[in-house]
């Protein structure tokens, strides 16, 4: 299983999850975006912007509340909260949102 | 706080990557957060060698989960005490620590320093002062 | 309020024994268990520390574990209890919290 | 009383399972509950089926199965720490591609999430592990 993104081959896990996580780029971002069925605008590139970002410092994954509570506090409340989030991602801003962001899979530990 | 909330205190003893007890431990607590309870984390014996700056770890192939331990404030983990007896008999000062701050809610998202050093009887107060304690 | 601690280590390999009786309050229970029923062994290198803790701390050793490895009871330092898994659980019962020193 | 427990080590190589066996048993023959055991670390590997110790040996997977069935306790490997470790039910191993699962009968995978439920809902928790 794998993307294809200007001729090179990404593989990818059972659920869409790339195998190597440096292989991510913002090409890549937007193949994995059209499997899921999302048109890749500015806002969602804001949300996978600022995950890449937090995993990049932390190097976690943010749980959904603490993506959003991180979200509302830099871009603002009427971003940072559960409905704009899951318009962006319908199936889930940590499932989709991680996945287009080139994350580790949440372990859904929960 | 809900008034219904337990004290749990995950205390961890062991340093990081000789084996995995520090990374799973910090994996139990960044998803107990979710529940909201009064979450302390204590940090003696060989467990002050998690919280150490400039941990490197390229050289030995495996991912340096140091910097996760300051993501602990988004989560509202923000109590973690360190032993100073056990910082003192490894020659460790408080300078020889990362910094791991919070922002208080109640104090107008002040950033506030998330390490609380404790000498060994505080420490052994904290400790009696639970509902549970996680061992690591 | 208080606490069984556990410890399972033998005190000649690790410290955590060393640091249980270190954090124990007055009135807690000690019990070694597994490898740490050596600590309860008198005349060690230990025992003196042991023993000295023994009457603030209700020190006990698990009496299994012990026969187990072979450790007569009558050199257990004086002052230490032997308990079997129906005691454990008890005194787990009887405190108000239960840490295990790994 | 209510007992929560945690098995933090594997089968066989430490004697963390077999201390929290024997300490099960007498809880529960001193009239106590043990509504839920989790495992986590290497304790992930006491679920595997497909350990075959010599005879004259303590199954200690076995050992759990039955007394699980016989007091209905709830045995929850850490999901988290079981994918680490190549412990897989039919559900996982169907989500993550694998051709194979090992859970043994009277286990399940679920989450940490298990774990601090155990701790609100336990009246004393109670750790076994190195």
């Amino acid at each position: 299983m794998a993307y294809q993104v200007n001729g090179a081959t990404i593989e990818h896990d059972e659920e869409g999850y790339i195998l190597t996580l440096s292989d991510w780029s913002k090409e890549l971002a937007d193949v994995i975006a059209e499997t899921e069925e999302i048109d890749m605008n500015e806002e969602h590139w804001e949300v996978v912007n600022f995950l890449r970002e937090y995993y990049e410092e932390y190097q976690i994954a943010p749980a959904v509340r603490v993506l959003i509570k991180s979200i509302k506090k830099s871009l603002g409340p009427e971003k940072g909260n559960n409905k704009y989030m899951y318009e962006l991602f319908p199936y889930g801003p940590a499932k989709q949102a991680c996945k287009i962001a080139g994350l580790p899979k949440p372990t859904g530990c929960v | 706080m809900e008034n219904d909330a337990k004290r749990f205190l995950y205390v961890n003893r062991k340093a990081p990557y000789g084996t995995i007890y520090a990374l799973e431990s910090l994996e139990v607590v960044l998803i107990g957060a979710a529940f909201e309870q009064n979450v302390s984390l204590a940090f003696l014996d060989d467990g002050v060698f998690q919280l150490t700056k400039g941990q490197d770890t390229q050289g030995i192939g495996v991912k340096n989960f140091s910097p996760t331990y300051r993501a602990l404030g988004d989560y509202d983990v923000n109590k973690l005490y360190v032993e100073k007896e056990s910082l003192e008999e490894r020659g460790l000062s408080v300078d020889d620590l990362q910094e791991i701050t919070y922002e208080d809610e109640d104090d107008d998202w002040e950033e506030k320093p998330s390490i609380n050093i404790v000498s060994r009887s505080e420490m052994a107060d904290i400790m009696a002062n639970q509902d549970v304690v996680l061992s690591f | 309020m208080s606490t069984l601690h556990t410890v399972n280590k033998s005190p000649f390999s690790t410290q955590s024994l060393v640091s249980c009786l270190g954090h124990a309050k007055d009135g807690d229970t000690v019990l070694l268990i597994e490898d740490g029923v050596y600590g309860a062994i008198s005349q060690s290198g230990i025992s003196d520390a042991i023993s000295a803790r023994a009457t603030e701390v209700n020190l006990c050793v698990l009496q299994p574990d012990l026969e187990a490895r072979g450790v007569d009871a009558a050199k257990v330092v004086e002052g230490v209890n032997l308990v079997d898994y129906s005691g454990f659980v008890e005194l787990a019962a009887k405190h108000s919290l239960t840490q295990a020193w790994l | 009383m209510k007992f929560g427990v945690v098995i933090s080590e594997g089968p066989y190589t430490h004697q963390a399972s077999d201390s929290a066996f024997n300490f099960v048993k007498a809880a529960i023959a001193n009239g106590h509950e043990v509504p839920r055991i989790f495992f986590y670390h290497d304790g992930v590997n006491v679920g595997t089926r497909l350990s075959v110790p010599p005879q004259d040996e303590r199954n200690i997977q076995k050992q759990w199965t039955e007394i699980a069935d016989e007091n209905c306790i709830d045995l929850v490997i850490c999901i988290a720490a079981a994918q680490r470790r190549g412990m897989l039910d039919e559900n996982e191993a169907n989500r993550q591609g694998k051709d194979a699962n090992n859970i043994a009968e009277g286990f399940r995978i679920s989450g940490l999430g298990q774990l601090i439920e155990m701790g609100i809902q336990s009246d004393r928790l109670i750790t076994f592990g190195d």
